[in-house]
């Protein structure tokens, strides 16, 4: 059946994927720089440590042999345990992942809906003012850089006003083995400014592939057919116009998202939020190879299936689109 | 309850909770709370009693010490001197690097035994003059009948029972400590019921946190935010770290690396030149370093230690810069017309690391040495300058005494004594070498401290390294807090803050 | 005939006069029009291609497009001025009042949507008080009425998934949909073949006659003005030159373009002389075939072609849905030098083929030869030695245009590329072109949305023809334009077969187009060669039944 | 959506390109490129920069006989020539990898669109790979196997940014690339490369247009993001990114000069950036070019 074989195809690239990538992150780490350095307290440790902790963490090993350690210990389900922290290191991504999830689910919801809200209200009203406050506010929006837009939503919400807490995870509830913070009221509130952080350039851009695609979509001859058959303008835009913008907007919903889980370091960085994309890049400044893979790893197979998700979604949205393997 | 909950905003990471597995204040710093130490370090570096009530030489390589009666783990089982015999033997046989850092305070000790519960006997191998500042370091754990505990058990927080005036509660790694009040504590006790750390590793969001009253103690903030906090009504305490931060010169090779004349060819290894030291120390502006770079919280630097710390010298005192008189130096040691260097250094590890190579830059601009500062992760940094492929870098030394600085960044490297750990530069002088070892051997007092600070003056005239500042710890705290009383090695604990009179 | 004149005409246009802005000035597209459409009245427009027919059936319903100004006039509906009317009060009458179907019937659908889904939605749009079903089942109706098999089926279709008559059909269904009391229908019928394009005209006889619908009618086709039309207005350069009652204006026309247009309308000889080439069925060509040498032998041979349609995407993903069965062991020949038309019902698979040898599509087949090289049309692609050598003119002219390219770049892109020699190359061939096309030099510069219909298709016959093919499929290439034009484009093509050595595969729903330019034709039904033989022996001596049914179905009027 | 009257003239698809915000990105390319004419002081010029005027308020009269308009940073140099020389180096880091990216990107995408099957498996997968590859680490490969330098920062931000316009070109590509325009290329003697680049890709490229300015801001801020780690451009010559980043830390401190002025700039050059691009878009599209 074909699902079989698309999903299988689909399976077996994955799979040569994390292959390529874990050598990447492999042979890169091992580029950078010798992790050793970060594992021991460089200020006092004696040459003695460092040699002995490099022959215990194996670098002393060639390079292709540590690789190959770490492929046997991959193929009994284990990443290693992080240098630095000297957990195992899966369950250390594993247990960052409620926090970056509900962060990146509400940015992206939010985005997603005021996104085409937004654009879609502005271009069934062109010219007017209301178009040009979205247009305009929504090239501001994307022109603040994110580190300065979490600091003024943190002076504004939370220094000046006081109405949200500047940073931190609030409190948590804990179902289905991982600790959850939208189900309380204080997490919830310490929600708010990072996820409005992470949203708000999102809606931007959302709003202008809305408002740019459907401009260029009410051109088409079967909107003004939509037009001369006596559709109202809402029909048209939602039933026509948006399936019909909806494919680059989906894509990049898809990017977007895949982008907050793995690499919201900034705003998870200002908003002391403990999430995957800090832990990635405390991990790769660190050097901490388990880590980095367990991280790459989860961000590779994040971004396959959501990519084989948007894939998907393209042929439910266009039937035109034949889907590869 | 709730007003006696102490909030804190912390920097330090607690990477795991094996109380030995790392010696970086990122971990020590908040597992003090949960155990403790025999020895305790006082905030003027003396030593003070921890869990042993006194401690005495018995012979040259034997030591005594006496502990503590009616201390209790946080299980309610007693503490005796079997706790402290496993302790060491964890620490020295049980863990393997890269939980390797401890073994360093254990190296001299022969053996350790316990005559009686509240007696512990070290023998150690030759003269260990400073065996109870080694001891200071080391938290003392329960044994555990099973055996070792394991790292994974204690971050898993089952077997987590230390001494120490807090309990644990709960901990997620790099991201929140929770403890509460251990009532059964031998001192006094403790002020708060509950502690929060929550570690928040951007200054900038520390800052905005002890700003809005999200938490009531804030470490190491950013100098130059100070005003602004104290604007907005938070209390700001300081204290220079005992540490230094400092320029390396690589000395043993011919040529250095980016070393090079004016017009780019290279040339014979200038530094190995000591008026070149001398010229190049003599024209970095540290007052633009202390005032502007680290505004005003930091001090400028002339030795390892902050001046008037146990094993300083008071002769040695920071100058302004002398750019004439460097400009003659460097003319005489063969460079009129200066040279070109790369001057390298982390980016983002200490605080002001990467505008003090600007600033450094600037100041020997005047001296016609033409400077590229490069600064780069601190991991690329470390293992670039561990290949021996810097010239000249920026490095920084704390340790618990000044003679642990000297040790590791002026001795000559011996692989076997672990001498010289951080004397990437390669500097050796036996002569020196002599004079700390000497110092290095005598007991714990005024004669010990004397003889370092003259060893210290001895060496610094090399001027094998240019000292740039010691900096300052920042603390804030709210209103919730009535006073914090600052440690110059850098600790957050919730026992340094009182709380306020209501 | 029987016009009911009521005090207030249904449409009323008035001096109407609309003009384009561009960047290049202010052009005038129609000039002063004025006419009144009755109650229960057809009236038909015909006229040049690029006239400015369409342009007033877009004044008419209010959608004229950007940098178009009707500059005077009024254009009435029920007596009331549109251009009065607020922008929501004239939406208000479209649809339920005057309803219309584009000339560009494919690119009027929306691509992502079934095409039920499309008239369902205007349905329960104009009538919102209907029930689910009821809608559904209006809907299978309208398919019903406009002659779409199995409209149960197609219901679910989406358009590209339809042949060119079927989206046309379904286009007229969603007209209809809304009951309203003036169509504008430009071109309603170009894809259509006979017996359905009767079927359609029946129907909208029926509406007009039963229930006074008014009609525009905007077409190049004779037979329907003939046989619809109460009256007609003729134009030419965006004037009104003749308006007259149809019978007057066939029998008597007064204006010289006029005179010229009714001459130009090919017509059907069914003498039963014998035939010139070919005797019978295709047993006999292809053994005749087989004995010419190898520069008269056949240039393209098909055994046994077949194709099925899978489903779309997402179906073929989860193997749901059923697969249509276009064509069904099609074999033909095409002599070299020769033109072999394919006529037959919409949707018998015309397009079909002709995609499947320009390797736009898969099939299967026993054996395919093109050029005395045997292809394989198991895999879409283009086999190397054959490429630019096949050349085709797409059904749908507007969509196989780039829509970012402008005439121009298109031809000059054409000619760059096939050209064998320095001579071929030179851009003057592209002016030559375009204007034996009966194309100003103007629309070069011109992006295909700034084309009318009939511009549109002969600047893809201009590109074919350009592209020097040795073998050309040619899928209702005519269908946009007026019938003079359309004699000068056939006499190009023929010109082009006998000097350039060109082969053709000439599909068509026009019989007397087929006639006049093929010497073999094809007849199909339901994915099957039905008929097949020397023109003559098609149009004269065939007994097939559906043969027989296809030329009897007619539009009367011509058939003399 | 509402239908203006067609009888009223449509307002004419403004052609103009002297917009203000046009005339902005101009004045800021003019600036960066007078920039050692225009600026008081070379912040590149160590000799020049005077470390106990660091922090000095906007107006200051430095001891060089600088007039410090804006005020100096945090090392002593010139907020106003800081921007003035850091807009040199981010306008062409920022532009040149963006429209790198972007190009590598839309072929890539349009390519793997157009052949579909293994093609487009195998680019997809490279995309996927790409996407997975955080900035730091790629950008920490690039700089420390290639060494330091603008170009290094360059090539790292275009394999940073390639794979974002491939996927979103591919999108629209895939359902444009069944339209019959492409089915008529396909069937003249024209190369694959030029159906891809010449019909498929200006067919395909309107989301890409709409995300290249929003690219740019992007590079600026990435480029920003690796100079403050350490792996961007040389710290003693601060890119406009870079000047904003380290103005950054004084957000919150009363020294409001160091990071607010360089801020500005970066948002109105990012701003201006973004509204040229909408001119693009508008320019880009045939129906709105009248003959
Ligand atoms: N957007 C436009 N810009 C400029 N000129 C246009 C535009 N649209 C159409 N025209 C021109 O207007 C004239 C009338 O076009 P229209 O589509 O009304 O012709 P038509 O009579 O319907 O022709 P056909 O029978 O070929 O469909 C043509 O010459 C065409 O080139
Ligand atoms: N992509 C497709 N998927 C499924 N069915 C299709 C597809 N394309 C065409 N068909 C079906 O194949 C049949 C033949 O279509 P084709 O376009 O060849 O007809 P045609 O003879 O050209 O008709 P017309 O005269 O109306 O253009 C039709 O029934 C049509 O619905
Ligand atoms: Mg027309
Ligand atoms: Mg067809």
């Amino acid at each position: 059946m074909a699902l079989l074989t698309t999903i299988t195809g689909r399976l077996s690239q994955a799979f040569l994927l994390l292959l390529v990538m874990s050598l990447i992150g492999f042979i890169g780490i091992h580029s950078v720089g010798n992790p050793v350095y970060n594992v021991v307290n460089i200020e006092t440790a004696t040459p003695e440590d460092i040699r002995r902790a490099t022959e215990l963490l194996g670098l002393d090993q060639p390079l292709w042999r540590q690789y190959v350690v770490f492929v046997q210990n991959l193929a009994t389900g284990s990443f290693g345990t992080s240098y630095i922290y000297h957990l195992p290191a899966f369950d250390l991504v594993l247990s960052k992942l409620p926090a970056t999830l509900e962060l990146a689910v509400g940015a992206i919801v939010i985005a997603t809906i005021a996104g085409t809200g937004l654009g879609l209200l502005a271009v069934t009203r062109p010219g007017t003012l209301i178009d040009r406050i979205v247009v305009t506010a929504t090239v501001f929006a994307l022109s603040v850089p994110s580190f300065w837009l979490s600091m003024m939503l943190i002076l504004a919400g939370a220094v000046m006003t006081g109405w949200f807490p500047p940073g931190g995870r609030g409190s948590t509830v804990e179902v289905l083995g991982g600790d959850w913070s939208f189900l309380t009221a204080d997490g919830l509130k310490h929600l708010v400014l990072p996820t409005l952080a992470l949203a708000i350039p999102n809606v931007a851009l959302i709003a202008r592939l809305a408002r740019a695609g459907t401009v260029e979509v009410k051109k088409t001859d079967f909107v003004r057919f939509c037009i001369a058959k006596g559709l109202s303008g809402r029909r048209i835009l939602f039933r026509h116009a948006l399936p019909n913008i909806s494919l680059p907007i989906i894509t990049i919903v898809g990017l977007q998202f895949g982008g907050m889980l793995a690499f919201a370091v900034v705003v998870e960085t200002i908003f002391a939020w403990p999430g995957v994309g800090k832990l990635l890049i405390d991990s790769i400044q660190l050097l901490d190879r388990p880590v980095v893979m367990a991280t790459l790893t989860f961000i590779s197979i994040a971004f396959v299936a959501l990519n084989a998700l948007v894939d998907l979604l393209y042929a439910v949205l266009d039937p035109r689109v034949r889907i590869s393997a | 309850a709730a007003a006696q909950e102490l909030r804190v905003a912390t920097s330090y990471k607690l990477m795991t909770l094996d109380p030995h597995y790392s010696t970086l204040n990122e971990n020590s710093s908040l597992l003090s709370h949960i155990y403790e130490r025999l020895v305790y370090q006082d905030e003027h570096l003396n030593l003070q009693p921890g869990l042993a009530t006194s401690w005495r030489r018995l012979s040259d390589t034997s030591w005594e010490f006496k502990l503590r009666e009616n201390v209790r783990f946080h299980d309610g089982s007693p503490f005796t001197s079997d706790d402290v015999v496993y302790t060491i033997e964890r620490i020295r046989n049980f863990l393997k690097p890269p939980s390797g850092g401890f073994q360093a305070y254990t190296k001299g000790i022969a053996s350790v035994s316990a005559p009686d519960p509240l007696t512990v006997i070290i023998d150690t191998d030759g003269s260990q003059p400073t065996l109870p500042l080694s001891l200071s370091a080391i938290f003392i754990m329960h044994r555990d009948a099973s055996g070792f505990a394991t790292t994974e058990a204690l971050n898993a927080g089952t077997a987590l029972v230390g001494t120490g005036p807090y309990k644990f509660k709960s901990w997620r790694s790099g991201e929140i400590l929770e403890l509460t009040r251990n009532d059964d504590y031998w001192g006094d006790r403790p002020s708060w019921s509950e502690v929060k750390f929550r570690i928040v590793e951007s200054p900038a969001a520390r800052v905005a946190a002890l700003s809005t009253g999200d938490v009531d103690i804030a470490d190491f903030l950013p100098a130059r935010d100070v005003e602004a906090i104290k604007q907005r009504g938070a209390k700001v305490e300081s204290v220079p770290a005992a540490r230094l931060n400092f320029l390396q010169f690589e000395l043993a090779k011919e040529a250095a690396p980016g070393v090079t004349d004016k017009s780019g060819n290279t040339i014979p290894n200038p530094f190995r030149d000591q008026k070149v030291r001398q010229a190049l120390s003599m024209a970095i502006d540290r007052g633009i370093l202390v005032e502007k770079i680290l505004s005003g919280f930091g001090t400028a630097a002339a030795q390892f230690f902050p001046n008037g710390l146990a094993g300083t010298s008071s002769n040695l005192t920071a100058q302004p810069p002398r750019y004439d008189e460097a400009k003659a130096l460097l003319a005489e040691a063969g460079f009129p017309d200066g040279f070109k260097l790369v001057l390298n250094g982390p980016a983002g590890r200490y605080p002001g690391d990467g505008e003090t190579l600007q600033a450094v830059a600037q100041s020997w601009a005047r001296i016609g040495v033409s400077v590229q500062p490069v600064a780069v992760p601190f991991s690329v940094f470390n293992t670039k300058r561990g290949a021996g492929e810097y010239g000249v870098w920026y490095g920084g030394c704390s340790g618990e005494s000044v003679d642990v600085c000297l040790e590791a960044v002026l001795a000559s490297p011996d692989a076997e004594s672990g001498a010289g750990a951080l004397n990437y530069g390669q500097y050796r002088n036996p002569a020196f070498d002599e004079m700390l070892e000497k110092a290095r051997a005598l007991d714990v007092g005024p004669a010990r401290d004397k003889a370092l600070a003259d060893v210290t003056d001895f060496v610094m005239k090399d001027q094998p390294i240019a000292p740039l500042y010691h900096f300052h710890h920042i603390f804030g705290y709210g209103e919730r807090v009535g006073s914090y009383v600052m440690h110059p090695r850098g600790w957050t604990t919730a026992m340094q803050a009182s709380p306020a009179a209501k | 005939m029987t016009i009911e004149n009521s005090e207030i005409p249904p449409l009323d246009v008035r001096n109407l006069t609309l003009q384009h802005h561009g960047a290049s000035g202010t052009t005038t597209i129609v000039r002063d029009v004025s006419f009144v459409l009755g109650r229960g009245e057809v009236l038909g427009i015909i006229g040049e291609s690029g006239a400015g027919k369409s342009t007033i059936g877009n004044a008419v319903i209010g959608l004229l497009g950007a940098g178009f100004e009707q500059s005077s006039g009024t254009v009435r509906v029920n007596g009331t001025a549109i251009e009065t009317l607020t922008a929501s009060k004239r939406h208000a009458l479209r649809g339920r009042t005057i309803a219309s179907i584009f000339q560009d019937h494919t690119s009027s659908l929306d691509p992502l949507m079934t095409v039920g889904a499309q008239l369902s939605e205007t349905i329960s749009t104009i009538f919102p008080d209907l029930p689910g079903t009821g809608v559904r089942q209006r809907a299978l109706e309208l398919l019903q009425r406009v002659g779409i098999p199995d409209p149960n089926g197609r219901y679910h279709s989406y358009p590209h998934q339809l042949s060119g008559g079927q989206r046309q059909r379904v286009v007229i269904a969603i007209a209809l949909a809304g009951s309203p009391s003036i169509i504008v229908a430009d071109e309603p019928t170009s894809a259509l073949d006979a017996t359905v394009q009767k079927q359609i005209l029946r129907v909208l006889r029926g509406l007009v006659e039963e229930t006074g619908l008014s009609l525009l009618l905007i077409t190049h086709d004779m037979s329907v003005i003939a046989e619809i039309a109460d009256s007609v207005l003729v134009m030419k350069d965006g004037e009104v030159i003749e308006h007259n009652a149809t019978a007057a204006l066939l029998d008597n026309p007064q204006n010289a373009y006029t005179r010229s247009l009714l001459s130009a309308v090919p017509r059907l000889r069914l003498s039963h002389e014998a035939p010139a080439i070919g005797q019978g069925g295709p047993d006999e060509e292809a053994a005749q075939c087989d004995e010419a040498s190898e520069a008269d032998g056949p240039v393209l041979v098909v055994e046994n072609l077949s194709k099925t349609f899978g489903n779309h995407g997402l179906q073929a993903l989860f193997g749901i849905g059923s697969a249509t069965f276009a064509l069904r062991n099609v074999s033909l020949q095409l002599r070299r030098g020769g033109v072999l038309g394919i006529v037959g019902e919409s949707g018998s698979g015309k397009s079909t083929i002709g995609r499947i040898l320009a390797g736009l599509e898969t099939g299967s087949a026993d054996k395919v030869v093109m050029n005395g090289r045997v292809c394989d049309v198991g895999s879409r692609g283009r086999s190397g030695g054959l490429l630019g050598r096949i050349q085709m003119v797409f059904q749908d002219p507007a969509s196989s245009l780039n829509p970012r390219l402008t005439v121009a770049e298109t031809l000059m892109e054409c000619v760059r590329f096939t050209a064998r020699t320095e001579h071929d190359r030179h851009p003057s061939r592209v002016t030559e072109t375009v204007e034996r096309l009966g194309l100003s030099k103007v629309l070069l510069t011109r992006y295909p949305h700034q084309l009318s219909g009939g511009q549109k298709q002969r600047v893809c016959i201009a590109r074919a023809l350009l592209a020097g093919p040795e073998i050309m499929i040619a899928d209702e290439p005519t269908s946009a334009l007026d019938v003079s034009v359309q004699a000068e484009i056939l006499a190009l093509l023929k010109q082009a077969v006998s000097e350039r050595n060109l082969s053709m595969i000439f599909i068509s729903h026009d019989l007397a187009v087929v006639q006049d330019i093929c010497d073999a034709v094809c007849v199909m039904k339901d994915g099957r060669i039905e008929d097949y033989g020397a023109s003559d022996f098609i149009f004269g001596r065939s007994d097939n039944p559906y043969t027989r049914h296809l030329i009897n179905a007619r539009p009367k009027i011509f058939t003399l | 959506m509402t239908h203006q009257p067609s009888t009223t003239l449509k307002r004419r698809p403004s052609r103009r390109v002297c917009t203000p915000p046009n005339l902005i990105l101009a004045l800021f390319v003019a600036a960066a490129v007078a920039a050692p004419v225009l600026a008081p002081q070379n912040p590149y010029d160590p000799l020049q920069i005077f470390g106990w005027e660091a922090s000095s308020p906007p107006g200051t009269i430095g001891s060089g006989g600088y007039h410090y308009l804006l005020g100096t940073d945090g090392l002593g140099r010139d907020i106003a020539s800081c921007i003035l020389y850091g807009l040199r180096i981010s306008l062409m880091v920022s532009i040149v990898s963006a429209l790198a990216a972007a190009a590598i990107g839309l072929t890539v995408g349009v390519t793997a669109a157009y052949f579909g099957k293994w093609v487009d498996a195998i680019i997809m997968r490279v995309v996927d790979l790409q996407l997975s590859l955080p900035t730091m680490l790629v950008a920490l490969i690039a700089i420390v196997t290639l060494g330091p330098g603008v170009d290094r920062i360059i090539l790292a931000l275009i394999i940073v940014q390639w794979a974002t316009y491939a996927r979103v070109v591919r999108s629209v590509a895939l359902s444009e690339a069944g339209k019959p325009y492409i089915d008529a290329a396909r069937t003249m003697p024209l190369s694959n490369a030029r159906i891809v680049l010449r019909h498929l890709l200006p067919n395909s490229i309107a989301p890409a247009i709409t995300l290249l300015p929003i690219e740019i801001g992007h590079a600026v801020a990435l480029e920003a993001t690796l100079s403050f780690l350490g792996l961007g451009v040389p710290m003693d010559q601060p890119s406009l990114g870079s000047t904003v980043a380290n103005g950054f830390q004084y957000l919150l401190t009363g020294q409001y000069w160091i990071s607010l002025f360089p801020g500005f700039a970066l948002f109105g050059l990012i701003a201006a950036i973004n509204f040229a691009g909408e001119d693009i878009r508008r320019i880009w599209d045939p129906r709105n070019r009248s003959i």
